[in-house]
């Protein structure tokens, strides 16, 4: 397992956020976390990524608990995560952003001089299909540009398990098939993928296994086909639970 | 292109870009000048004004009776100002400019002890002269300077007659309290060198952070050493709240004497009662026994043309300057030329009587030759008391 | 009552709606629906003045508000429930509601508003003292609505009001809407539980990707079987 | 044991000037996030409009006082209404470089009007002092000390039982949602640099009384605000109370028990403590706004 | 195809800006050292005070500018390294390693309270950071033994004439100079520059994206401190005289803020045009405009920030396009 998260609990105030879940993600796997707004799902990527500061339960990664490890240490290790703000890096050029990627990002051969790394920028810029604006500002892309700046980013990183945050929501039909190719051609470098997404579309053609969140509590986990086919997994985009 | 030309271009471009103009009005042909940067607009502005007018009155009194007279000729005299908002890089920089810009070989100190001492560093590197006329710390002259003239005493000296005085009373408990800046620093470790000089007890000496709001720790401190007489310096704002809180936190020593402060304007009015029969050094008085070798006046002639022209009576400030521009007028006279090095010998030889009193410079270049007078504020006006010589009354003791 | 012509709006350069076109009429319910992300907050956030409208029009009453700032569209009859809730966390609620009443022209309505608020949501009334940043989710977006009806408002924007609530709670605030809707109020929702709305509105819209994609009366739409495509992309 | 109650009487005294002083700074801090460095200038000008009032028209300094607020309060509002809203979207470095450059063209008009001369108003109050359990009271401080109550206690009033306070609080804990309950959002900002302004005001009225003035000395207030403000928490009015009498009561021990000349450094050191463990301040919880980038 | 139409779209290769900037660092070098032979000792000194200034205002630039710590209270440093080399330069050292005495402390000083302080953000790290500069500022001013307090400290004026000490403190600056506009390259161009310019822009996402951002701010902030620092050790040199008040002015801090504020934030030669900005303005506004200096120099501050956020460079980079095209267009 590469990714194990054991039991996480998180309380916000007299909020319970999580509730005891446990999952995990296995090497070169593509995992779906799905749920409805308020289930849990940014803050399990917060607890994951290390931004959250405290839980409780245990989450393992490549072998070794990073509860409790700053953010950078995280992301040195190898888990790299994509923000749901548009716009994480206002003020740097899309090439900027990616080369920052490859300069900090997972300690496994890490480029060893800034043109090393604005060269596999360029590469990853090319892969994910943003060479004609590399040298735009980050706040001049359009929305579907900006989510794959963000896929490309954590992908310079050379991470081995990237967490795609709602990486493609509000892109047209489009946009959303070209993000999927991007996800897939991902995979298919090795990386393990955890994504967090609504669209139950997306998850159908993407991801290995399920597992759905609802008001802190993981009420489904298992094979995309499964879960998509549960009543109550996809009930709870209509309010059929509630 | 020759190199003065193109050195000329050069600073020219430079002056644009800087948006300086060099374009200097041409010196007439009889004409001496001196420079001098000075406080017109920084915190020391009152002050500035006040030095400002003393080199005034001397320039139009000498103009107006056609100039300078040296070696039989006639030269007009012009002061270059620039304002140096109580500021030393902007005060160096000025005197920088004096120096190569303006050419002026002849400068007049700038006010403050800090800025004097920076300043000069610069003038003596260049070799020139500077006679300062505002610039009383005593590190100014210990440095073996060679260019460097104080007219005035050094700050050292300001306490002296007050001390004296204390002692002649039988005052035996001074307190001491200044402001942690150099002037007040320097000038109340005068006066507990002093009190030790002349056998009078300190009993309280400490110092307070600038622009303190509150100085009741500092007074409870010393009404609980019992004092005689109090000694204090700082600048103006904290002495109107250290004279408003001594009364409050009742003490009552029997003098109160600050370093500067009740002879300024503001300090009186604000004041009123508690201003009442304080004690302050002064430079000059009115009283002071001395008839004008150059221009003939006495300290009392002197006031009165100064006040027709300026409208108020002049305090030590502008005298001085006025005493200061007179070292010069001397050594160009002895001299007989303006070659500065034959000049700053003359005016290391000074040996001249003005109605601001008499000046002699030692090899450090501060004047040996005059003493303070000390001034206590009667009836809400400022009188000389000390020493009995220039007295115009008797010092009152607080009851 | 209010109607949109050719609107874009959205953040920075980033269009959320693009040349969208809408129709309120006065005293109906209209249920805005649609994929996260496909625009509902940035359209009501349009309306109400939040966001910038770059392009388009804004006619209330056939007078185009677009350029006015939020505080004179709400004096003029819209009111905004943003998403979220945003009290004023560390006011008492009664404070929150009394908050609401700036825009009020005549200071008289305060009195009745707050009576009518309090009689819509007894339990603010209970906890009029109490710091809003305390309440319960529920409770929280009733004091969010009540700070929005204090400023009598003809128009009722909500922005998804049953978010992170439990069943109960979603069922009161509901039939407190209706309520509303039944004394004439005319109300624009954007709701994610789809059968909850759609068994309240008169009308519903589906917004995807910053447009209009699919529109009719509720009960039409509770049974087009097209309906989940929409959601699922 | 007199003697330290003494000067922690003279400390309660001076932290309630600190307060009052404070509050006017606080608020415009706490609401705006703008820190206003001209703030010490805003109180010099209410010193000479109170001198001026006093000496020129004769008023009394009753009169004087509220009309040194409203001449600080129009200006406030003035410069909030016509400049610092066009800065309100922008990073809180550029106000605060405005409010820096504002400082230095204020205090050169005050030094062109009144000239450098340090002024102060023959104090009214003189000598005179009562007794309570054996400590002394200047009356003097003592009046100050009242004026900065009763204006803490107004400005609380104002801001919990008015209108305007309640579009105040609500426009600074989510300008947003202020805008939709209403609130024309650029005009209370404007009134609330206004009121700090008047603040501003009154405070210089009670300097002219009880301490001297003078174009430059404005800028050690604005420091002394600021410590102030840091120590209580942003934006609380309890907080302005506390942090001053606990600024006061400090730099007046540390005057007492050390040298005199680390009265600054003792309330500064204390500063950077408070922000190092406990960065919202004393009182900081989440009153005005909450601490913003 | 992609690598190659990428160059042709923002410039040469990856060094491109690095290089060019690198040029313009020399040029401006080789400009610095032939000038003085054509200036007189006036114009001499105040190129060494915009030099001074610049560094000063790099120095606040590498925190405030690349990092977006606004270390208000960095003038701070300026005292230490000033005081420290004083006094290095009073127990009988020679500049040189007088200016480690300077430099040293206050880079430790930043490194040590660097993780502390840098955890405050916005006005409550500026207010940090002054606090810093007051304490230690009153810690000169008492501690009289070491400092000689309040009365300051003097030093022997070194050998030669007016013209040659002139000239060592212009050597000085502008080496010292040089050495800014590395750190500027360096901050903008380097690993730990993408590092700085990741935390100005978003902290959190910087962290998650591997940045240690407690380091890199520490370790910028301990760089801005010895540039500072030797400043402030050249400046005793050459100046002579220090006391508390002068080398621990806030206004030495604020105008470094305007200076780089206005030269263009996170630049390389921003902090430069700013001090040549301001320090002409005020040039001019001493010489002519007497006692309205500081008014002029304030509207000046409010009409760059209400009219420039972006500074100077980022002015000219904004409309720069259109100007050419109307250029153009015409010829």
């Amino acid at each position: 397992m590469l990714l194990d998260v054991q039991d996480v609990s998180v309380q916000f105030g007299g909020l319970r956020a999580l509730n005891r879940v446990s999952f995990g993600v296995q090497e070169g796997e593509i995992v779906g976390l799905v749920g409805p707004n308020g289930a849990g799902k940014s803050t399990m990527v917060n607890a994951v990524s290390g931004a959250l500061g405290r839980h409780r339960g245990r989450i393992t990664f490549a072998g070794r608990d990073i509860s409790g490890l700053a953010p950078s240490r995280i992301a040195e290790m190898g888990l790299v995560r994509t923000f749901q703000l548009v716009q994480p890096f206002r003020g740097l050029t899309a090439i900027e952003c990616v080369t920052l990627g490859a300069l900090y990002g997972s300690g496994n051969d890490r480029p060893t001089s800034v043109p090393a790394a604005r060269h596999l920028a360029e590469q990853v810029l090319d892969f994910a299909g943003l060479s004609a604006v590399a040298g735009l500002a980050c706040d001049t892309l359009n929305a579907s540009q900006r989510r794959r700046l963000e896929i490309a980013r954590a992908l310079a990183a050379r991470p081995k398990l990237i967490l795609l945050d709602e990486c493609l929501s509000g892109l047209n039909s489009s946009e959303i098939d070209q993000g999927i190719a991007l996800v897939r051609a991902i995979r298919e470098r090795g990386i393990a993928i955890l994504i967090i997404e609504h669209m139950v579309r997306v998850m159908a053609t993407l991801a290995d296994r399920i597992v759905v969140l609802d008001r802190g509590e993981k009420i489904a986990d298992g094979p995309a086909d499964e879960v998509l086919t549960d009543r109550r997994a996809l009930g709870i985009y209509f309010g059929t639970t509630a | 292109m020759s190199s003065s030309s193109r050195r000329r271009l050069v600073a020219g471009c430079l002056s644009i870009l800087l948006g300086l103009s060099t374009v200097m009005p041409a010196a007439a042909q009889d004409m001496i000048r001196f420079g001098t940067a000075l406080s017109l607009t920084g915190n020391l502005a009152t002050e500035g004004k006040l030095v400002r007018e003393g080199y005034d009155f001397f320039v139009k009194t000498v103009n107006e009776r056609g100039g300078m007279d040296v070696a039989g000729k006639k030269y007009k005299v012009e002061i270059v100002y620039y304002d140096d908002e109580s500021n030393v890089n902007t005060s160096v920089k000025l005197y920088e400019k004096l120096i190569s810009e303006d050419k002026v070989k002849f400068l007049l100190g700038p006010y403050g002890s800090g800025i004097t001492i920076a300043v000069s560093n610069l003038t003596e590197q260049h070799k020139l002269p500077l006679v300062i006329a505002h610039g009383a710390a005593s590190t100014i002259y210990n440095r073996g300077y060679k260019y460097i003239f104080g007219v005035l005493n050094s700050i050292d000296h300001y306490t002296y007659n007050m001390v004296k005085m204390a002692s002649e009373q039988k005052l035996t408990r001074l307190a001491l309290l200044n402001e942690n800046q150099l002037f007040a620093q320097l000038g109340i470790d005068g006066a507990a060198r002093q009190a030790k000089e002349l056998g009078v007890e300190v009993v309280y000496k400490e110092k307070y952070s600038s622009g303190t709001k509150d100085l009741s720790p500092e007074l409870e401190k010393m009404k609980a050493a019992k004092p005689d007489m109090i000694i204090a310096g700082g600048y103006t704002n904290d002495m109107i709240l250290l004279a408003r809180q001594i009364s409050q936190v009742g003490l009552k020593p029997k003098l109160l004497g600050y370093l500067l402060g009740p002879t300024l304007p503001g300090f009186v009015k604000s004041l009123g009662a508690d201003a009442e029969l304080t004690l302050e050094p002064v430079q000059w008085s009115i009283n002071v026994p001395y008839k004008d070798q150059i221009f003939g006046w006495t300290a009392r002639g002197y006031a009165d043309a100064f006040q027709k022209v300026y409208g108020h009576v002049p305090d030590y400030h502008p005298i001085q300057s006025t005493a200061a521009l007179q070292v010069y007028y001397n050594a160009f006279q002895k001299v007989g030329g303006f070659d500065p090095q034959k000049v700053r010998d003359a005016i290391a030889e000074t040996d001249i009587v003005t109605a601001y009193g008499p000046i002699r410079f030692n090899d450090k270049g501060q004047n040996i030759a005059k003493s303070m007078s000390v001034v206590q504020i009667q009836d809400g006006k400022p009188v000389v008391v000390y020493p009995a010589d220039v007295a115009e009354t008797k010092l009152k003791l607080n009851p | 009552m209010l109607s949109v012509r050719g609107l874009s709006a959205g953040y920075g350069g980033l269009m959320a709606i693009r040349s969208l076109d809408l129709e309120v009429k006065a005293g109906e319910w209209l249920a805005l629906m649609g994929p996260v992300g496909a625009g509902k907050s940035t359209l009501l956030g349009g309306l109400a003045g939040l966001v910038a409208a770059r392009q388009g029009e804004i006619r209330l009453d056939g007078e185009d508000i677009r350029l006015l700032p939020p505080h004179r569209r709400l004096r003029r009859g819209i009111a905004l429930v943003p998403e979220g809730r945003r009290l004023f966390s560390g006011m008492t609620v009664r404070e929150n509601l009394m908050a609401g009443t700036h825009a009020l022209a005549d200071p008289g309505m305060r009195r009745r508003n707050l009576d009518r608020v309090c009689e819509l949501f007894p339990v603010l009334a209970e906890r009029a003292r109490q710091i809003a940043g305390t309440l319960s989710g529920g409770e929280q977006q009733m004091c969010a609505i009540g700070r929005a009806l204090m400023a009598s408002p003809r128009l009722l924007m909500i922005d998804e009001v049953t978010l992170g609530l439990a069943p109960l709670v979603v069922e009161s605030l509901f039939a407190a809407l209706a309520e509303l809707h039944r004394q004439g109020m005319t109300l624009l929702t954007v709701e994610q539980n789809v059968p909850l709305v759609l068994a309240h509105a008169d009308r519903g819209c589906v917004l995807s990707g910053g447009a209009i994609v699919l529109e009719g009366p509720a009960g039409v739409l509770r049974d087009d079987p097209d309906l989940p495509r929409h959601f699922i992309g | 044991m007199q003697l330290v109650a003494q000067i922690v009487l003279n400390g309660v005294l001076l932290g309630g000037f600190y307060a009052c002083m404070a509050l006017g700074f606080s608020i415009v801090w706490g609401v705006m996030n703008v820190v206003n460095l001209a703030y010490g200038s805003m109180i010099m000008i209410g010193a000479y409009v109170t001198q001026m009032a006093v000496l020129q028209l004769g008023l009394p300094l009753a009169a004087a006082l509220p009309l040194a607020a409203l001449a600080t309060f129009t200006m406030g509002y003035v410069l909030q209404r016509a400049l610092l809203n066009r800065l309100a979207e922008r990073s809180v470095f550029m106000t605060l470089i405005f409010t820096f450059g504002l400082n230095m063209a204020l205090i050169n008009l005050n030094l062109i009007l009144f000239s450098a001369d340090v002024r102060s108003l023959p104090d009214v109050f003189g000598r005179a002092s009562f007794t309570i359990a054996g400590l002394s009271v200047p009356y003097g401080r003592a009046t100050i000390f009242a004026v900065a109550m009763a204006m803490t206690l107004g400005l609380h009033a104002l801001l919990n039982w008015t209108p305007l306070g309640n579009a105040i609080k609500a426009t600074s804990f989510d300008p947003d949602a202020a805008r939709l309950s209403g609130i024309d959002v650029p005009h209370v900002y404007a009134l609330t640099f206004a009121i700090g302004g008047a603040i501003a005001g009154v405070t210089g009225a009670l300097v002219a009384t009880s301490y001297s003035f003078s174009p430059l000395a404005g800028e050690s207030y604005t420091m002394k605000a600021f410590v102030v403000v840091v120590l209580g928490g942003l934006g609380s009015i309890p907080g302005a109370i506390i942090g001053g009498m606990l600024l006061g009561i400090v730099e007046n021990l540390a005057s007492l028990f050390l040298d005199s000349g680390y009265r600054d450094a003792v309330g500064f050191t204390l500063l950077l403590l408070v922000l190092i463990l406990r960065p919202r301040g004393l009182m900081g919880r989440r009153f005005f706004a909450e601490v913003k980038g | 195809m992609a690598a190659s139409t990428l160059r042709a779209r923002w410039g040469s290769g990856p060094w491109a800006g690095t290089l060019r900037s690198a040029a313009i660092g020399c040029v401006l070098m080789a400009i610095l050292m032939v000038l003085p032979s054509f200036l007189s000792l006036y114009w001499l000194r105040l190129l060494t005070s915009v030099l001074m200034l610049a560094v000063i205002a790099q120095g606040m630039n590498a925190m405030a500018g690349f990092v977006g710590y606004p270390a208000f209270g960095n003038v701070v440093f300026f005292g230490i390294g000033a005081y420290g080399t004083a006094l290095a330069i009073a127990a009988g050292f020679a500049l040189g390693p007088a200016l480690l005495f300077g430099a040293i402390p206050a880079g430790g000083l930043a490194l040590a309270v660097g993780p502390l302080l840098l955890r405050l953000r916005g006005h409550y790290f500026a207010i940090a950071t002054l606090g810093l500069n007051e304490v230690v500022s009153a810690l000169a001013a008492n501690l009289s033994g070491l400092t000689g307090g309040a009365a300051g400290l003097s030093l022997p004026l070194g050998a030669g004439t007016a013209g040659d000490a002139a000239q060592r403190a212009y050597v000085g600056f502008a080496t010292l100079f040089a050495a800014s506009l590395l750190l500027g390259i360096f901050l903008r161009d380097s690993r730990f520059g993408y590092g700085c310019r990741a935390i100005r822009s978003n902290e959190e996402a910087a962290e998650a994206t591997g940045v240690p951002t407690l380091r890199v701010k520490s370790i910028a902030w301990m760089l801005s401190a010895l540039l500072t620092a030797v400043a402030g050790g050249l400046y005793a040199r050459w100046v002579g005289f220090i006391e508390p008040s002068l080398v621990f002015d806030m206004a030495i801090s604020v105008k470094a803020f305007v200076m780089f504020l206005l030269g263009g934030a996170g630049t390389v030669f921003g902090p430069l045009i700013g001090a040549l900005l301001i320090e002409s303005a005020t040039t001019l506004a001493w010489s002519h405009l007497l006692k309205l200096h500081l008014l002029v120099l304030g509207v000046t501050i409010m009409l760059v920030v209400l009219l420039l956020p972006d500074g100077a460079q980022g002015f000219v980079a904004r409309h720069w396009p259109t100007v050419r095209d109307r250029l153009r267009r015409r010829s």
